[in-house]
């Protein structure tokens, strides 16, 4: 019924493999971001197709089994999709930002050398998110883990001459893999643990199925969980793996909005949820990820304010916003978490287009002035929206949903996970003080984005900012597109508080509602207290884009002075708390040094050492008894005879 | 009565001759003939003990030793020929080159 | 008669011996050396044995002692005589002494066991020496026997291969 | 032809070695191209074992062969005796795969005495070969010392600079295991005389039947295992290694690599673990700790290289480290990943090897630091490097990644769990020093001008690559190709090690294991819980 579940990643893929293979001969940029968009949308409209499909179904899990994969002993496995709501909510999302973002790459990348390698990487992107989210195993599901892990170190470093870019790709890869360490270490002790029961499998509905016979919260599932947990901190750039991100804006802009925005850093989220029923059992970890959600946001956020590359606050926020997500999967507030997923993959896409239509359109004013300015420098920019009008409105209204302005999208997810960190079961009133904190610095440092890229005065340099275009109608079609939905997003998740029926936490239900119910995780509270809430987090937003009006817009010299007052917070805040330099200080020269050492210390002293030594004590013994051999035959003949004379007379005596 | 012994003690006695022969002479072509000398030293007691015991097998012994002793004859002398032509003596101390 | 053969060749063989380690002249210890062979033939009458007799004067008298006397002459050896032709003297010749005592001892004290073979004196008379030798050669030892051919062929093409000029 | 099929493919390349001793020694193109083509005649002999579906039926002894061959009466027995099962199926195929590649990327590198050198690849296959499919102990010593000379001198004769060294340090390490082992082979000779077992010769299969004492079990399992951890190699036996592939030319280093290093852990398979199963117990704990340092250390210590080819040479410590953990874990799972862990580490490293034999024909160095932006110059090379890289780290879909996950795997389902965390780390560690080398090589601006004129893969680098590409992607999607056959030779293993014997957590029983005593903590918190 479901059986053509497999094109969904399969599009892509052929995309990915026919860009890959002969795009180099095709040249054509037309062609070549046909096939790949094209592709793309095949895949979208299938996944449409089941998507709509499942939403008349009664039966909300299907399994559809490909072949088999390995099969050793009792442990069978099968290379296997699987489409419930929850997949079919990420199938909708990814196909369809995916789209428009191809699309978009097709106007932002124009003129590239290898754009051919673009599409490629991005198609293989593409598939390798599909099958992380239709993974039917834990190991399919790794699959795709490392191949977006693996796209995402192509794609930062797809301008690898820029030592800065590849570097970024390594660092990207290789705090992806600590998360996958603790991944794969879950994994293998899930696994055991099953298997001791008689449960050989990594299928994610027999371990949904077989999960209660872990013991609730016991050490076991618990250390299984927080495994799994450093994998989603590490994919979903959380504390403490967050450092990556960041830097992971040396990719191309609609890179940074795929894959650092929409989609794969989401994947720590979706896994969480996909496994909701062994957290759920699992409180300690539960609370664990609250807090390092909480604190995420809050201290993303609080380098989000300082700093004045545009790409990096929006990495910024993007990690800041995670930290969101975690928040509601901590709080159990699963269909929350995916739903403000959703909407940031809406929002944040946007934005990031947005910004990149904003970074092209300087970077071809700079072109034609054959200037060197940075393109991505806020304290270059200001009054394009007078230039570039279509990009400015739909970087609005991203900005106001981000912010959590009632009505629209960002305020109906952000405000149902703030509700549920306060009043869930497992919920805290200082987690909701931490994400309510968070919101309101978002709001000041999204405003503050917005006011300088966007309004006042126009500070880039004068030979250039008669030559800012607004971008062609590929780049601002997803715009309009990813900006309408930012709008209208959120009215399928209205909480029946506001008079909503909340349609996606019903069709998200099957999928969460057990492990809910079953460890007894729920939302309490009168209306008032809701309503209070509500209306303080709108209140914290507005006071902070009314912040970010006064000092950017109506006296832009306050910062300045704001910065002179608190030099020292500011310096640790712009410098990203000093977390980079503190894991080189803590990890990576240690690591360098121990290597250092075991080479030329313990490899080439001691064990060849011990080695050579020999060699060198054997020929010791022989250069000292070479001297016997005086090359006179008569010592030879004198030798002989008194050897001779002594064995014959040790017989005959 | 002459006893097999006499016959061993006369062997033993050339024998040790051949012996200090070899010893002490430098001349090759002399330490040869000493060799010569302590190997029909043992070919005289193959004989005497194989008449002394009435078995032939001592005696093919000796035809074997003779072989070898022509054999070597040859052979040896062929080496000091070559070893002359390049050294211009047979003297032993110039035989030092198979040394460390 | 026998003993006083027997002394009397003890006597010549012994001192010919000696003449052969101490002449300065290698052509000398050449000549001692078949002085020291022939007494060992008559020796080897003596023990029964007429036909090793005559081997040894054949090849070692006849053959070995010739090829030595030509090769000193053909290395002109004679004339150059260096100064000391002796060398280790004392320890040489404690040591020979030692093996001579060792040797002694060996004969004093030891026994020679298996008397009584099925070759006596009656059978070498009856069969003749030569009978008996050819027997044990072409019957039991038939195999040494060739591989014995094979040493002396492999010799004489070795000692023409190293006595090349080239080599 | 069925019928001694393996002795065909076995000897065959001695054939080969036949017809270039008639060949003239100028004429380089044929001296290669003969040799070329006597592998690949040998590879094809070779294929039908691999589609032969006996192998997933029956794990015993297939296409046996036994020709009675030294015989002193009691004395001494030995017995050309030979045969191949599931385990050595893939190995003896790898073989056969590798050669015809490494024979094919030398055909520029070696000038001097292409003769000499075509015989000893064919020699060493010969031995490579002999050494699978041997059945009889002796036999096996035989074609394990003979594989030893071949490589002795293509690394003394074709080597780098410091080769004479490395030559010698290779054959006095490998020599000095062989020489234990030979003491131990004629001890388990004598004992199964004395015990009048053996009425076969060497005969590993009537061993495997031999109830040694503990005690004479302890010591012979100590005297092989030092000789099989030589070869492997694993920490802290392992200096030979980085020496040796840096010296080798390109040929050897793969040679070495693909199939030599396999001899130790297939030893350990085949011979030192189900010959003397009471003695494993006592050995796993601290073999699998070696092997978890040699992971660690490994990738320590490759990160910090600057040859590219020592880098290789220690990341082949840390994948081998892999292999043993898996074979350690004694379940079928570990396994099966230490066994397909031997076949990628052929594939994989010997592709690294052959790329890094690519630049060093182009520039005649191998430090790292004097590439860099290669990428631009070499795009298809960029490639292939690439894919290679992520082989070689263990991404999931290729090769790497299945043998990984199933050696950690079964490691953490036996005794041996605290030992797999710490070899998960090795995950990550692969990733830091292959991307790292991989950025300083590729990536960046072309600095050194030298590197202005590199000129991508040629056709034949390209032909030789793709096969290997081939199978990574095969391994990585679709493995049960290979297990499927490995499984019940596997099964017949695991039973003749005892590997219930050991302390293997084994299903619906919490482990009790003596000697899995650094496990106890979880294993009993575990027990708490139920």
């Amino acid at each position: 019924m479901y059986s053509n579940l497999w094109l969904i990643p399969f599009f892509p893929l052929i995309g990915s493999i026919i860009n890959g293979l002969f795009g180099k001969k095709i040249k054509n940029e037309a062609v070549i971001g046909g096939i790949a968009t094209g592709l793309m949308f095949l895949s979208f409209l299938v996944a449409a197709q089941n998507f709509f499909k499942l939403l008349g179904d009664k039966e909300k899990v299907h399994e559809l089994v490909i072949a088999s994969w390995m099969s050793v002993g009792n442990f069978q496995l099968n290379w296997e999709l699987l489409l419930d709501p929850l997949s079919a909510v990420m199938i909708m999302v990814v196909t369809g930002v995916g789209t428009l973002i191809h699309l978009y790459s097709i106007g932002y990348m124009h003129g590239d050398e290898s754009f051919y390698r673009f599409f490629s990487y991005l198609n293989l992107f593409a598939f390798a998110m599909l099958m992380l989210v239709l993974g039917g195993n834990a190991l399919v599901m790794f699959i795709g883990w490392e191949g977006v892990g693996l796209c995402s170190y192509l794609l930062i470093g797809y301008y690898y001459e820029k030592k800065s870019a590849s570097t970024a790709a390594n660092k990207a890869f290789i705090v992806n893999r600590v998360g996958d360490f603790g991944f794969l270490c879950g994994l293998f002790v899930l696994f055991w643990a099953l298997a001791e029961k008689g449960v050989w499998t990594l299928n994610f509905v027999e371990i949904a199925e077989s999960g209660h016979l872990l013991e609730s919260g016991g050490l076991l599932i618990t250390v299984v969980t927080l495994c799994f947990f450093l994998g989603a901190t590490g994919k979903s750039a959380q504390i403490p793996l967050f450092t990556w991100l960041p830097d992971a804006m040396e990719g191309p802009t609609p890179v940074s909005a795929l894959i650092h925005a929409a989609t794969m850093v989401t994947a720590g989220v979706y896994m969480i949820g996909r496994m909701n029923g062994l957290f759920a059992m699992a409180p300690a970890t539960m609370m664990t990820i609250a807090i390092v959600g909480g604190l995420t946001a809050f201290f993303a956020a609080t380098i989000g304010l300082a700093q004045n590359d545009i790409k990096r606050v929006l990495a910024y926020s993007t990690v800041s916003q995670l930290g969101y997500m975690f928040l509601a999967m901590g709080v159990g507030a699963f269909s929350a978490g995916i739903f403000h997923l959703m909407t940031h993959a809406f929002f944040k896409a946007c934005l990031f287009l947005g910004s990149g239509s904003v970074i092209h359109g300087l970077h071809h004013a700079y072109h034609h002035a054959h200037l060197h300015d940075d393109p991505q420098d806020m304290r270059n920019m200001g009054g394009i929206r007078k230039k570039m009008p279509i990009t400015f409105i739909t970087f609005l209204v991203s900005t106001i949903a981000i912010s959590g302005i009632p009505f629209f999208s960002g305020f109906f997810s952000k405000d149902e996970i703030l509700w549920w960190s306060f009043g869930s079961t497992r919920g805290h009133c200082l987690l909701w003080v931490l994400g309510a904190a968070a919101a309101g610095m978002t709001a000041f440092y999204m405003f503050r984005l917005v006011f300088m890229t966007f309004f006042g005065e126009q500070k880039t340099d004068a030979r250039a900012k008669d030559h800012i275009p607004e971008s062609p109608f590929t780049i601002t079609i997803p715009l309009m597109v990813l900006g309408f939905l930012a709008l209208i997003g959120g009215y399928i998740g209205v909480p029946k508080i506001l008079g909503g029926a909340n349609r996606f936490h019903a069709f998200l239900a099957p999928v969460f509602e057990h492990a809910q119910h079953a460890n007894e995780i729920h939302a309490h509270g009168s209306h008032a207290t809701e309503y209070t809430l509500m209306a303080i987090s709108v209140a914290i937003a507005i006071i902070g884009i009314f912040t970010a009006w006064v000092m950017y817009v109506k006296n832009p010299e306050l910062p300045g002075k704001f910065v002179a007052r608190f030099a020292g917070a500011h310096r640790v805040i712009f410098n990203k708390w000093y977390i980079d330099e503190l894991y080189d200080f803590v990890f990576v020269n240690p690591c360098k040094k121990i290597g250092t050492f075991l080479w030329r210390g313990v490899d080439v002293k001691i064990v060849d050492g011990v080695v050579n030594g020999c060699a060198w004590v054997v020929k010791g013994i022989g250069s000292g008894l070479r001297y016997t051999q005086s090359g006179y035959l008569y010592n030879y003949a004198m030798i002989m005879v008194v050897g001779v004379v002594l064995i014959v007379g040790f017989f005959v005596f | 009565m002459i006893t097999v012994n006499h016959y061993l003690l006369l062997s033993a006695i050339l024998f040790a001759i051949g012996t200090f022969g070899v010893l002490t002479r430098k001349n090759a072509i002399v330490i040869f003939m000493c060799i010569e000398v302590m190997l029909n030293s043992v070919n005289l007691t193959f004989i005497a003990l194989s008449r002394h015991v009435g078995n032939m097998d001592g005696q093919i012994f000796v035809f074997f030793v003779m072989t070898v002793a022509a054999a070597e004859a040859a052979v040896g002398l062929a080496l000091m020929i070559a070893f002359f032509r390049n050294k211009e003596s047979i003297d032993t101390d110039d035989f030092n080159m198979l040394k460390w | 008669m026998e003993v006083i053969l027997f002394y009397l060749t003890a006597i010549v063989a012994i001192m010919s011996a000696i003449f052969v380690t101490q002449c300065r002249n290698p052509v000398n210890s050449a000549l001692n050396l078949i002085t020291v062979f022939l007494c060992l033939a008559v020796y080897y009458v003596m023990l029964e044995s007429p036909f090793m007799a005559a081997i040894q004067i054949m090849v070692y008298a006849g053959a070995i002692v010739v090829l030595i006397v030509f090769v000193i002459m053909l290395l002109n050896l004679g004339l150059a005589v260096k100064e000391r032709y002796t060398h280790g003297m004392a320890g040489s010749g404690v040591l020979a002494a030692i093996v001579l005592f060792v040797a002694n001892y060996f004969i004093r004290y030891g026994e020679a066991t298996g008397t009584g073979g099925s070759v006596t004196s009656e059978v070498v008379a009856s069969y003749g020496h030569t009978e008996l030798i050819g027997r044990a050669m072409f019957v039991d030892f038939l195999l040494p026997f060739e591989i014995a051919s094979i040493l002396l062929l492999v010799a004489i093409v070795g000692a023409v291969i190293i006595s090349k000029r080239e080599v | 032809m069925a019928d001694n099929l393996l002795s065909l493919m076995t000897f065959f390349p001695l054939l080969g070695i036949l017809i270039l001793l008639f060949l003239p020694r100028d004429n380089g193109g044929l001296l290669k191209g003969v040799t070329l083509a006597v592998s690949l005649i040998t590879f094809a002999i070779s294929l039908p074992l691999a589609f032969d579906n006996v192998f997933t039926t029956s794990g015993g002894m297939h296409y046996r062969e036994f020709y009675q061959w030294i015989n002193i009466g009691d004395f001494f027995q030995m017995n050309y005796n030979i045969g191949v099962d599931g385990i050595s199926l893939w190995l003896v195929m790898l073989t056969t795969f590798i050669t015809p590649i490494t024979i094919l990327s030398t055909w520029d590198a070696v000038e001097k005495n292409i003769k000499g050198f075509m015989a000893m690849l064919l020699l060493l296959e010969t031995g490579m070969l002999g050494a699978f499919i041997s059945l009889d102990l002796f036999l096996f010593y035989i074609f394990w010392e003979l594989m030893l000379i071949p490589m002795y001198f293509l690394i003394g004769i074709w080597g780098g600079k410091n080769r004479i060294y490395a030559a010698v340090k290779f054959f006095i390490y490998t020599a000095v295991g062989s020489l234990l082992m030979l003491v131990a082979i004629i001890f388990v000779y004598y004992f199964a005389q004395q015990s009048g077992a053996l009425t076969n010769g060497f005969g590993i299969q009537e061993l495997y039947k031999l109830d040694l004492p503990y005690n004479a079990q302890f010591w012979l399992f100590l005297a092989f295992g030092f000789s099989f951890a030589i070869k492997v190699p694993m920490f802290p036996l392992h200096t030979w290694l980085p020496d040796a592939h840096t010296e080798a030319p390109t040929a050897g280093s793969v040679i070495l690599a693909a199939v030599l290093l396999k001899m130790g852990t297939y030893g350990y398979v085949r011979f030192a673990m189900p010959m003397f199963p009471d003695a494993l117990p006592t050995f796993i704990p601290f073999l699998a700790f070696l092997s978890v340092v040699g992971i660690i250390y490994g990738s320590l210590v490759a990160m910090m290289q600057d040859d590219i080819k020592k880098l290789v040479a220690y990341s082949s410590v840390a994948h081998l480290g892999f292999v043993m953990l898996g074979v350690f874990a004694m379940n079928l799972q570990g396994l099966a990943g230490g066994m397909i862990q031997m076949i990628n580490h052929g594939i994989s490293t010997g592709a690294l090897f052959l790329i890094v034999g690519f630049l060093y024909e182009r520039r005649h160095t191998r430090l790292i630091t004097e590439f860099g932006g290669v990428a631009t110059k070499m795009p298809i090379f960029a490639t292939i490097f690439m894919i290679v890289t992520f082989s070689s780290i263990g991404l999931p879909g290729t090769n790497g990644f299945v043998g990984e996950f199933l050696a950690l795997m079964g490691a953490f389902q036996s005794g041996l769990r605290w030992y797999a965390v710490f070899a998960t780390t090795g995950v990550i560690l692969a990733a830091v020093y292959m991307l790292w080398v991989y950025q300083r090589v590729m990536f960046g601006k072309v600095t050194n001008p030298e590197n202005e004129n590199l000129k991508d893969l040629s056709a034949r680098e390209i032909a030789i690559m793709l096969p290997l590409l081939l199978f990574i992607f095969w391994i990585g999607i679709a493995p049960n190709t290979f297990f499927s056959k490995m499984n019940p030779a596997m099964e017949l293993m695991l039973e003749q090690m005892g590997a219930d014997k050991v302390a293997v957590v084994e299903m619906h029983q919490p482990a009790d294991g003596h000697a899995a005593g650094h496990t106890n903590g979880h294993a009993d918190t575990n027990a708490d819980h139920q």
